[in-house]
């Protein structure tokens, strides 16, 4: 069991390694997401500071979205994907051990970056500490629901904005509540507690139910 | 005394049946509506007192309202049945789902269409970002997300399944969704806590919104049954008994199927 | 082993196939006929799960095959239209986790004698994007020689391979099937056996509509 | 000459209308993205008002550049997009019979729903006209521009990514004058004649540099 | 007509032949062989400039393809890996835009002609996504029949098609070389004229590195 995860997270790894581009672009694309806005709407440092959280929150939920077209994609248009289908290991198992090695190379690398991006919309220290925080608990919840999504269009043309549309409502609790711990952070007497307790409580329940309800809709996908 | 349900589970045995309901429930749909109209219209105060006042306009709550509700509820009925096929394979629950959709959608549309209109002379605004127009303007996009991966798969099985699972998923994401829009800020939920007022309206315009929610009730199960005999006609073409139907009607020529043989050689 | 009983298919609006039945005792070859559109994949896919049929039933060793999902699953080997190889692996990472998937223990000098075997000595390392059409069913086909599995299912596997490469297959179907393995496959070919039955099903033309 | 350039834009258009979510979800991406940012933010109405322009506008860019990712992709997994090339045709026309169709499906309809966008951040009624003026004649150097990118980065892996990493620098002049010309609207004393000139010359220069570019971009992506 | 004169052509690192000369002249076929991975499809696509080669020169009736550009590719008709239909559009409608590509002036009943000599007879009208992989393989051989071109380029045309296809397919080279058009084919299969020249190359098997 446990091999046959790590064998599926080696690979989907060593796959990206081999382009590093594929992992630098979601990068990029979320940098210039959000170093669009200051472009389009002025560049008044009060006005950032109060767009700031749900800007960077925005732009990594198109990032997540975008990274997750090709989730299953390129395993289904090699076959690849019909294997794992006819291998005789629960597929719940392989469709996580995917979403994590998903996850590590494009969600992560936002955590990271996130400092960076707070620069550019004045926020302060405390501020940034949270924005991390919420975006590491917060991009994995992104990643195992759009894995659904990614399944249900697979193969189906135009599957990228149907995908989007499909998931980035359900996104809305996240982004509400990532968005908002960071706002709130801002206030002194506020507390964020609530906020990453609501984003840990998600992210288990992804975690439970999202890796059968994709391999459900593989299956149904595949047929 | 023990009905075959499973019977009325066949498409076959369902589109009779749903043919005479059509009418019937068309003709209490429009009864009961134009009804509501005449009862909102006529026998409801002119205008709303209280601490604000509201003018002739308010009428449109006569709309408004049932029309909300029933967008709410027909999601219900769609999951419910996507999830019924899913888990017993019925082909008629799919298509059951299915039927319903576009008017689920429609009453969202007309939801926010009238909420907005009803908007601009109360609120001076068409839209605000208040919490229930975003789960409003959310379930539609629930709606509009169910119909486009329907229509983009080709082959009615997967399609009908995996927009069953759709639904599935957005219903158990919906109340979550809902929540936190009403709530964004977890520290002081209680204090955001909306109160219906519907308790202490008055009992005419109580009246004629109920009677206007069971108009619309009717209504949805007719177009949905309109939608379905289409959708059962396309769907069992090959069938003996559509074309026996469509021959009825002279109609066009079926496919035979495939006949296949064996052979076995050492 | 595979018994099949009054199956029948039907894609979009097309009756494929109706009331289709045989059984695949073990050591036999089942080489599926018919012309362009027939269904011959179809059946293939219905064979392994892939697809529902629309009436009938696909039993493994007496049960039926929905019942024992991943159990037959790991009984079986399908080989389709696509080669489901990974373009930026190399073929010796390709059927590493192939091996993995499958349940095939086995080392990383197996693989390399599986590869030397099917004519790909030298191309080990190269991330099968670089390699022709021909070489990348190749790749796909030395699963063949690792596997454990029972049975069989082959879609067009003789297609883009050259005259070497189309004699080592048919060595290597029939030593499966001597050693009391089970095959189905298409091809447009004829199959020669040096031992074991051979069976032949052609599946009607398609009446136009 | 003419008799191609229809054939192609007849083909590109029955291919969309067959199925017609592909429009629409370009459509409804848009609007996802336009009504996410204030849950993101908050709904202050001053806030919003300020936000709207800049908003609207990189939703647009965004759709926009999803969209581009499938302009040659399908032609080019299917192998069309090699028989246009040896079809013994100048390419650049067939290219801008593409782009034309692309943004009839996908840049038209974002002018016609812009309205109800800006109703969603307060715009008032100048604003509003402005908006659509700007972007019908901003969205199709969107496309042209894209059909660029597009064509560079075709069928490569995570081509969406890396496309939307090209592209987005050189949407930017038409997001700020874009953007810009419906801010400015708002205060009297402005005009927004000088934005509408310089959108103009971009469309003007796009159209004619860009169909050549894409195509040798194209023969070279295809070597 | 075709003059190839030293040609050479590497793919990666691998240098896959050098210094091929050859000339077609009309009313021959070229029937390229080689075992897979030998640069037969590379041969072919830059036969049609698709791919620039390393050294040498490609000449059309003495002129360099390269200098020719657009006039080359409208005597030439290429038949890839690949089909180049749209799976959501019918036969019918594929052929039509192929022919306006082509500027063969050819009303619908021709092609309708066409798709019923190709044994698509009452498959006209469905999308080419509903067709089996050989069914698809005919809509695109369609255009040999439509096709006013002198040269045909067709890289492994045969394969995925059942006997009777092979057997018309064969018959429309045969025709067209007949009818002093040129033709480079790949093929693992043997192929026979009635009536014009065959040439045979064959590509040398590849150095190991
Ligand atoms: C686009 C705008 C609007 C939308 C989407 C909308 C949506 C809804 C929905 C979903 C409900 C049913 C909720 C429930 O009963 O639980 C509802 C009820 C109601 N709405 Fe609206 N609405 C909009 C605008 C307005 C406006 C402008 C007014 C009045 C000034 C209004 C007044 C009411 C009232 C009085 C009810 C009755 C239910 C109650 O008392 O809680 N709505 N609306
Ligand atoms: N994109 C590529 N990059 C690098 N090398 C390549 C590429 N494509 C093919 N090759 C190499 O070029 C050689 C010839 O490939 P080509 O496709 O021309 O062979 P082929 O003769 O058509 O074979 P087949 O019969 O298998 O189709 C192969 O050895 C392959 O490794
Ligand atoms: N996705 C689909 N939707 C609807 N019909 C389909 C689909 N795929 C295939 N068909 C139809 O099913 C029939 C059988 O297809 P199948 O692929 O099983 O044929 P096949 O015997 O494998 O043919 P070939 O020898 O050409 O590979 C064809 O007539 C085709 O039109
Ligand atoms: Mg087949
Ligand atoms: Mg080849």
């Amino acid at each position: 069991m446990l091999k046959v995860f790590w064998c599926i997270l080696k690979r989907d790894i060593t796959l990206a390694m081999r382009r590093r581009t594929d992992v630098l672009t979601t990068l990029f694309f979320f940098i210039i997401v959000v170093s669009l806005f200051p472009l389009g709407v002025g560049s008044e440092r009060e006005l950032l500071r109060e767009l700031g959280p749900g800007v960077v929150w925005v732009a990594a939920l198109l990032a997540s979205m975008l990274a997750l077209e090709r989730l299953f994609a390129a395993d289904y248009d090699d076959g690849t994907l019909e294997q794992m289908l006819l291998a005789g290991q629960p597929l719940s198992l392989l469709v996580l051990a995917k979403v994590v090695a998903h996850w590590v190379l494009t969600g992560l690398p936002l955590v990271f970056i996130a400092p960076l991006m707070a620069m550019q919309y004045a926020l302060d220290g405390t501020a940034v500490w949270v924005m991390m925080a919420s975006l590491a608990v917060g991009t994995p919840v992104l990643s195992l629901l759009g894995a659904i999504g990614a399944a249900l269009t697979l193969g189906l043309r135009g599957g990228g904005i149907l995908l989007s549309l499909l998931i980035l409502p359900l996104y809305i609790p996240v982004l509400v509540y990532g968005a908002g711990a960071v706002t709130v952070s801002a206030i002194q007497i506020a507390d964020t507690q609530p906020y990453f307790a609501l984003l840990g409580a998600f992210l288990l329940a992804a975690l439970v139910l999202a890796p059968p309800a994709s391999a459900a809709a593989l299956r149904i996908s595949m047929e | 005394m023990k009905i075959n349900w499973f019977k009325y589970a066949s498409p076959a045995t369902f589109y009779p049946v749903a043919g005479r309901l059509v009418p019937l429930f068309g003709i209490a749909a429009v009864v009961l509506m134009l009804f509501a109209l005449y009862w909102g219209f006529l026998e409801t105060p002119e205008r709303l007192g209280g601490t604000n006042p509201q003018k002739e306009y308010y009428r449109i709550i006569f709309i408004h309202v049932p029309a909300a509700w029933m967008s709410m509820w027909l999601y219900l009925v769609l999951a419910g049945w996507s999830a019924v096929g899913l888990v017993f394979n019925t082909r008629l629950s799919f298509m059951l789902a299915n039927a319903v959709a576009p008017t689920g959608a429609v009453f969202t549309f007309i939801a926010l269409w009238t909420g907005a209109f009803w908007g601009r002379p109360s609120w001076g605004t068409y839209w605000d970002w208040d919490p229930r127009l975003t789960s409003e303007l959310i379930l539609f996009f629930l709606y509009i997300g169910f119909m486009a991966l329907h229509s983009a798969i080709d082959d009615s099985r997967r399609a009908d399944r995996a927009a069953a699972l759709l639904a599935i998923v957005g219903l158990v994401m919906l109340p979550i969704i809902f929540w936190s829009i009403n709530c964004p800020d977890p520290n002081n939920c209680a204090a955001l806590h909306q109160r219906s007022s519907l308790g202490k309206i008055e009992s005419n315009i109580l009246i004629a919104m109920l009677t206007m929610t069971l108009g619309f009730w009717l209504y949805s199960f007719a177009t949905s049954f309109v939608r379905l005999r289409g959708i059962i006609l396309m769907r069992e073409q090959d069938s003996a008994w559509v074309r026996e139907l469509v021959a009825d009607d002279g109609g066009a020529v079926q496919p035979k199927p495939g006949e296949s043989d064996r052979e076995v050689s050492a | 082993m595979l018994e099949v009983d009054h199956l029948s298919c039907r894609r979009g609006d097309r009756t494929l196939f109706t009331g289709l039945s045989f059984t695949l005792p073990a050591g036999t070859l089942l080489h599926v006929r018919g012309r362009n559109g027939s269904g011959k994949t179809t059946l293939l896919r219905a064979l392994c799960g892939l697809l529902r049929p629309d009436h009938g039933h696909i039993r493994w060793r007496g049960e039926p095959i929905t019942e024992l999902a991943d159990d037959f699953n790991r009984e079986l080997l399908y080989f389709g239209h696509l080669n489901g190889i990974k373009a930026d692996l190399t073929g010796l990472e390709n059927l590493r986790v192939a091996a993995t998937l499958d349940q095939d223990p086995c080392a990383d000098a197996d693989i390399l004698a599986a590869l030397a075997r099917i004519g790909l000595a030298g191309f080990e390392d190269l991330p099968t994007r670089m390699l022709s059409q021909g070489q990348k069913k190749r790749v796909a086909l030395a699963r063949l020689i690792l596997s454990k599995a029972p049975l069989w299912i082959l879609d067009e596997p003789f297609t883009a391979l050259d005259t070497d490469a189309v004699a080592l297959l048919e060595r290597l179907i029939a030593e499966h099937v001597a050693g009391d393995g089970a095959v189905v496959l298409t091809t447009h070919q004829e199959v020669q056996l040096t031992r074991g039955e051979i069976q032949r099903l052609t599946l009607g033309s398609v009446p136009s509509s």
